[in-house]
């Protein structure tokens, strides 16, 4: 069966950097952003932009709500 | 060098601001100085906002609060923009330039940016940020004096965090020759 | 064509938390806000937050709400309730707030079956002033008023509010459950529409203990307060359906 | 005219409040009121109320807390101990500013005290026996009509401002017979209407918050000023007192609720020996009628305050005062009720004593 | 003399509480004076005292009353919402004539209010927040120091007069750090001897009973007479006040605690611009210094009396000067804490409105 | 030769009983007032008594003694016992002030496994308000607040301390016990000794609740209400031991 | 007749004094009167002590307490002795003769005894003994009438009371008779 | 074996009239004295005289300690 493809909006104002998004990813495919501060002084997480499954896992531990997780139609469309 | 200093120091939570102003209290009694030291919380449980007050006097203080500081440090955006604006006229602003990339309009005071976190990094332990920013401010207002401080952190650093005795005094050092360094840009 | 497959309930409000960062308070928001959307009922529900980290919990719903004093949270519940039995109340408790200075009101609105909901966040230590002992606080567990960290002799022993509660005629829905993985997360969130479902069908109270690392007081980063929680909460309280009057469908 | 019935204080508060439209009573038991929650719990079902004996004091107020977020009209009642647990309560139910009514029976104090007529908690009622800058409206009923009438006003006031109300009776005022007349029941679907603040779901609108919370300490002094802004505002419109034979007086007796009334007594039997006397009796204990009472007080040479407590009342007579008049106090303690007789001998030394 | 250090306020009062002789303590956390609690879980231990944290202030209340009844020095601490709940323990404690000690670090209220300094609990620490007719001694530090010293004090007046003392600090005096001295050790076996009434076993002599309790309301008034004929006793030997700069005043400046502090700053700008203003600081709030205070504020033109509260305080200084002297007000609520420059352009704004 | 083989206890005041005829309050305080004289610790034990009818009770026994708060006697005994922990301290407590009001008292001195003694008086009503609704009066069972009859949608379920407690670390003896025959009186004894030998030898925490008959309220002659607490209460309540840490000897 | 009565009826809890007090302060309100009722209770749980104080008068009662009663009603020897003492010079203090066989010390006042238990016997209800003292109590004082109590006891007998009207009528009617008959003996 | 001789005193003064001695007494041998009223307004309870066992059930269900139960050393020494 083919993977579903997905991708994830990530709220970076609204990121703590906790990291339990990155922990729970299974595709280890988001990332801190190391080269920035949002305005709470975190370095927020990022989505290295591709491989997400749209499993959901990231958006089930954020503890602030900052992520939505797309599920793209099967290529067809594009981003 | 005035005998008042009304002192805000602000910042993020974890910046070390409270730490800062406990040592600049703290060294103020080892010279026989009156001192104060008052803190403030923002709403978050933790990694909000923060302040501390400290006052410094040759006499018995009365009032622990300050309306117009004599002298503001800012560790953060936020904190420079709440705090500058109260900054008496004539005042220093000290702001962290490694994490505040916009300036203050008033014309009145006295503008120092210090890159601190850089610095920090530079001497190899960023947690000692908070200790250049305390340099800067000590070899410009003369507040109390470095060896003050120097007690101060030894005995506060003891046990285990001796071993962080070093960073900090490397650090209230670099501070310090940052501000003599880059005095001729000063206003 | 795309399609958000997992986005912010609409019954949670605007606001930002003002939690620490992998606080799992936050989780638990979300999955209360999730059943409260799924099952419709945003319209007649009441939030009664608690004084403690969540103390901001009434303004991070898009719900009519109220903080109660520390501890009355099932007191305050109980009398909405009982004036406006349409409306569905849950409360949104700490373990200082419901198993110490609560703990008469807790006992008494489970033991009378008051309908309501209550959803308990046992982290271990009181997390608002700083990281105290809590009821729920583990032997051995250092906290700023263990410092020696906690001793049965002289601080008595870790409460379990479920095990007392399961005693009770009045309890149609307890469960203890963690949200430690997405796994867990999904569990937790059966709990809690089922805690709900016991209100709205009228079978009487419904509570869900959910274990929740607090972070910041535990001196731990956000995952390793994740391990700690599985390896030693987890031991001292294990995750278990206790009364079930609900049922399936 | 409705027909004079035989009751019992305790009890012509109970109706006096189902009929002003209260539905909802939460309450523990204690002496000497538990005739209020006793009477509740027959006759609330018998209208569509709800009656529920709480687990403790600390549960009751917060129960009303809960309640009241409703709109719904909502009271409890106790005695003195029990009053100072609900304390905590209180402040948030002001900070929050939600309606609702209390009555203190109180009783002899301090601690467990005994169970008989008291006014010992004339502070704690008037001054904010909870913490923070919160006032509660409240009010001191000499008799058993008097109660009827003043339990009606209590829940109109209480709408009215959003505020706490609280009915200041004593153990003789809850524990005697006299014969009263009943006000009609007030019609449920004309109560005041709240439903720009209660929660009730946030159905079509924005979600309604009710707190008495900010962290932040200038948006709380906000709340504050309002509060002390509504407070004034109660100040200006609703003091209330009664004067007794003070057209001509030359010495003014002041007391409130049991006392007050007692003191009537002692008017009549000093004009019986040719003394003008006067009584004044605050209705209102907050806001305190202070110039009402300054007014008629001007004319005496001297007041003499008479409470059921060791002088508490007597401290707002002074305020009133200012000075200007010498202001005496006589006092029994601890459920010892004065007697009209007693009170005059004390009178009478006062006069002879220059 | 000892060595200065610095010292937060909450940690300072824990600390002198243990020099005082107290080795037990009782207590619930809450902001902003936990590190009191915090303190003593660490520190007790090392001094074989006994540390425990209660389920609640309700519960806290108690066990002091508890420990209290064995004649040890024991105390306690907490911010205004859980004074509010200790409030039935406390009537019960000066019913009972029990020694014992409570801090009370206030916060901004009424409600769940905020954690930020204030002063609104004055007139429920003073005029009694329980029910009945008792008091508290109430002690108002205003510097870290003088709260290390008044907590000494606060053990001694407990034991000489068997009632319970209130140190009642505010938000700002809890959390700040200044230089103190700390007293010596107090040596434990040289303590003041309870044994005529403590609970400790009726061994070869008669039972003691400890009680607040009696039915017959002639027996409970005269136990309300010995603690009113304390009372007095107390009023008339323990007034303790600061007076600063007063010797050749025109307006006379009140507050007490932080505010009272903050105050002197006041005087001394407006000395610095010619005007002759002093500051008149009680220090016990019970009782309060009125003959002291109408005696400086006689030769002032007018009063300013400046409160963390919405006007608490000042009645005692309008009973005070009974109208001789006009008493005019400012306060800030909720947590905002004054500052010099503020309050002192209010009083500028007086004197040229006057 | 004659001999007194039953005359009263030591440690038995010379005060009359304030209590109704036929209360078995009187009943409990002698059997105290024995076990204290045969374990020969009158000079070193120290009364609680509460509010209700018991209130007298600090003046009924020939030791040192107090009255609590209303509910609080388990935090006052607390606070003695943690100042002089050489002393035996007990508490006397009625269903109202130990289960209703003082629940969370009497939950938190269980569970820190408190070294102090409760002698618990279950009579199913407040005896001294006049007879209204304990939190262990039964489902139908008319008082002066449940007028007709505890309904459990209203008024809740009577409540279960025993069985609460029995789930409790700190407790080391704990039994349910009648009196309401002289073999019934003499196992009530025995009971209340055990639970003093817990706190004596440091075990914890022992709690004898006793199903009492409040003759008065229940509006029954004594000898009616003695049968009637077998037939009704004791169903409820069964009689029953439920820890015991301290064994024989 | 005098129009004000300030009235100590006491005896033990079950004498059923509470309810002798309650139908003359609902007699009297029958008649237009004023009248207050304030109970009194000892410290025992039940079947200590009680009294209650009724006042009765034309117009409006300001103290519902009474110094001295004008009539004191004694059911049993600690009431006599305790309200015997307090009663006003020549008032009426009605004793209870089945349960008090020593008198007081007091020529100033009126002394009436009344066997109220015996005649109650006779009646045939135990219980009535308090009735058949108010009847005494009525005949001789006049406080209110015989037929507003008797009004007010039937307002108070009602539903399963009511087989109780006839014992009571006829207790009301026994105690004013037995006091008619010793009239002569009344000082 | 001889049964035992005993006899009860009781503190009449004191008696409520609860009759629980009356009640549990297996040898019926008390009753309510009907033809006095002590100082509290009670029928106290009395021993018949003879038949006590010593069984001190009147003792243990008495609520008001009024009860002295007493073991005669049997018949020789008079009561
Ligand atoms: C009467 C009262 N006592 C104490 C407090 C202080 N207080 C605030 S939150 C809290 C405990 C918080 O712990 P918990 O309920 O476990 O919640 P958490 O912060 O851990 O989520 C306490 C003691 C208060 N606000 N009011
Ligand atoms: C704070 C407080 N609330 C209420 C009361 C009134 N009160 C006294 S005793 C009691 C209950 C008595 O019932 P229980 O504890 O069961 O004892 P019992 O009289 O039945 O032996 C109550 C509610 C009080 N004294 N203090
Ligand atoms: S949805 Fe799943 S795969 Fe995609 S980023 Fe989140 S956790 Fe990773
Ligand atoms: S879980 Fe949420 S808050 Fe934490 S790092 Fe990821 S996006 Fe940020
Ligand atoms: S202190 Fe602990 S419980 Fe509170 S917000 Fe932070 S992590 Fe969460
Ligand atoms: S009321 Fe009941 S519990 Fe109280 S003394 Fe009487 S019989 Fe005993
Ligand atoms: S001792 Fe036994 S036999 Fe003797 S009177 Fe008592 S119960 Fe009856
Ligand atoms: S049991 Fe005691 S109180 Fe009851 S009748 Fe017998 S002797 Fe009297
Ligand atoms: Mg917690
Ligand atoms: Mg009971």
């Amino acid at each position: 069966m083919a993977r579903v493809e997905g991708y994830v909006e990530i709220d970076t104002e609204r990121c703590k950097g906790c990291g339990l998004c990155i922990n729970a990813c299974p595709t280890k495919v988001l990332e801190f952003d190391m080269g920035t501060f949002n305005s709470k002084g975190y370095h927020p997480a990022r989505y290295k932009g591709t491989g997400c499954i749209a499993c959901g896992f990231c958006y089930m531990m954020c503890p602030d709500v900052c992520i939505t997780v797309y599920r793209s139609v099967p290529a067809t469309v594009g981003k | 060098m005035m005998a008042y200093h009304g002192i805000v120091i602000a910042g993020f939570g974890g910046q070390g601001v409270m730490l800062i102003g406990q040592l600049i209290a703290t060294a103020a009694m080892l010279e026989g100085k009156h001192s104060t030291w008052f803190p403030s919380y923002g709403p978050e449980m933790r990694g909000g906002t923060a302040n501390c007050t400290v006052v410094v006097d040759e006499k018995p203080i009365a009032s622990p609060v300050v309306e117009t500081p004599t002298e503001v440090v800012a560790m953060n955006y936020p904190s420079m923009m709440k705090f500058g604006k109260v900054l008496k006229s004539g005042g220093y602003l000290f702001i962290n330039s490694s994490m505040i990339h916009e300036t203050l309009d008033r014309k009145d005071i006295k503008l120092i940016s210090i890159p601190v976190n850089d610095i920090a990094d530079r001497i190899g332990n960023l947690k000692v940020a908070n200790v250049v920013m305390l340099g800067a401010f000590l070899e410009l207002t003369k507040t109390v004096e470095f060896k003050s401080v120097e007690e101060a952190l030894r005995e506060k650093l003891t046990g285990r965090k001796s071993a962080l005795l070093d960073y900090n005094l490397r650090a209230l050092e670099e501070g310090a020759k940052y501000v003599r360094k880059s005095m001729s840009t000063v206003g | 064509m795309e399609k958000a497959i997992f986005n912010p309930p609409k019954s949670l409000s605007k606001r930002e938390f003002t939690y620490c960062p992998g606080c799992h308070h936050g989780i638990v928001h979300r999955l209360i806000a999730e059943v409260i959307d799924e099952l419709g009922i945003r319209e007649k529900t009441v939030i009664i937050a608690p004084v403690g980290c969540s103390v901001f919990a009434y303004e991070f719903f898009e719900l009519d709400g109220t903080v109660a004093p520390h501890g009355r949270a099932l007191a305050v519940a109980t009398g909405m309730k009982r004036a406006r039995p349409d409306l569905v109340v849950f409360t949104y408790q700490g373990d200082g707030d419901l198993a110490a200075i609560g703990t008469a009101e807790t006992i008494h609105a489970a033991n009378r079956g008051e309908k309501l909901t209550t959803i308990f966040i046992n982290n271990a230590v009181y997390g608002m002033t700083g990281g105290q002992m809590a009821p729920t606080t583990l032997i051995g567990q250092k906290t700023t008023t263990t410092p020696y960290g906690r001793n049965h002799e002289k601080d008595g022993y870790p409460i379990h509010i479920s095990e007392i509660l399961s005693t009770m005629n009045g309890v149609a829905y307890l469960e203890r459950v963690t949200v430690d993985t997405p796994q867990n997360v999904r569990s937790a969130k059966k709990a809690i529409k089922k805690a709900f479902l016991a209100q709205i069908k009228g079978l009487g109270f419904g509570l869900v203990e959910v274990l929740s690392a607090c972070p910041t007081n535990w001196g731990m980063n956000p995952v390793e307060a994740m391990t700690w929680l599985r390896e030693h909460m987890a031991k001292e309280f294990p995750p278990k359906l206790f009364v079930d009057k609900v049922g399936d469908g | 005219m409705t027909k004079k019935i035989m009751m019992k204080g305790n009890e012509a508060i109970a109706e006096a409040a189902i009929r002003a439209g209260c539905r909802l009573y939460f309450g523990y038991p204690i002496t000497p009121q538990s005739e209020i929650a006793e009477y509740m719990a027959r006759r609330l079902p018998e209208v569509g109320g709800t009656f529920l004996q709480t687990e403790s004091e600390v549960a009751t107020v917060n129960m009303v807390y809960g309640a009241a977020c409703t709109g719904r009209r909502v009271m409890t009642s106790t005695s003195s101990p029990g009053f100072s647990l609900m304390q905590e309560g209180i402040s948030y139910i002001a900070g929050a500013e939600l309606p609702c009514v209390f009555v203190n029976v109180v009783r002899g104090g301090p601690g467990l005290g005994d169970i008989q007529p008291a006014q010992g908690d004339y502070f704690q009622a008037t001054k904010g026996g909870g913490h923070g800058d919160y006032r509660v409206i409240v009010l001191g009923p000499s008799t058993v009509q008097e109660a009827v009438d003043l339990m009606g006003l209590a829940f109109d006031l209480a709408d009215k401002y959003r505020n706490p109300v609280l009915v200041l009776a004593d153990g003789l005022i809850g524990q005697m017979m006299e014969p009263v007349e009943l006000p009609e029941m007030r019609d449920l679907s004309n109560l005041p209407d709240h439903s720009s603040w209660a929660l009730v779901g946030a159905k079509g609108r924005k979600p309604h918050k009710v707190t008495s919370f900010n962290i932040d300490p200038h948006e709380l002094e906000k709340m504050n000023k309002r509060y002390q802004a509504k407070y004034r505002e109660i100040e200006k419109n609703e003091k209330r007192w009664e004067n007794y034979r003070v057209e001509d007086l030359e010495y003014l007796l002041v007391g409130y609720g049991t006392s007050g009334r007692i003191l009537k007594s002692v008017a009549d039997m000093a004009r019986g020996d040719g003394i003008k006397v006067g009584v004044f009796r605050p209705i209102t204990l907050w806001p305190y009628p202070y110039e009402a009472l300054a007014e008629v007080a001007e004319k005496a040479r001297f007041v003499l305050t008479v409470e059921m407590s060791s002088g508490q009342m007597v401290e707002d007579v002074k305020l009133a005062l200012e000075g200007r008049v010498p202001v005496y106090f006589y006092g029994r303690m601890a459920g010892v009720v004065p007697t009209p007789e007693e009170i005059y001998r004390h009178f009478v030394k006062l006069l002879e004593e220059g």
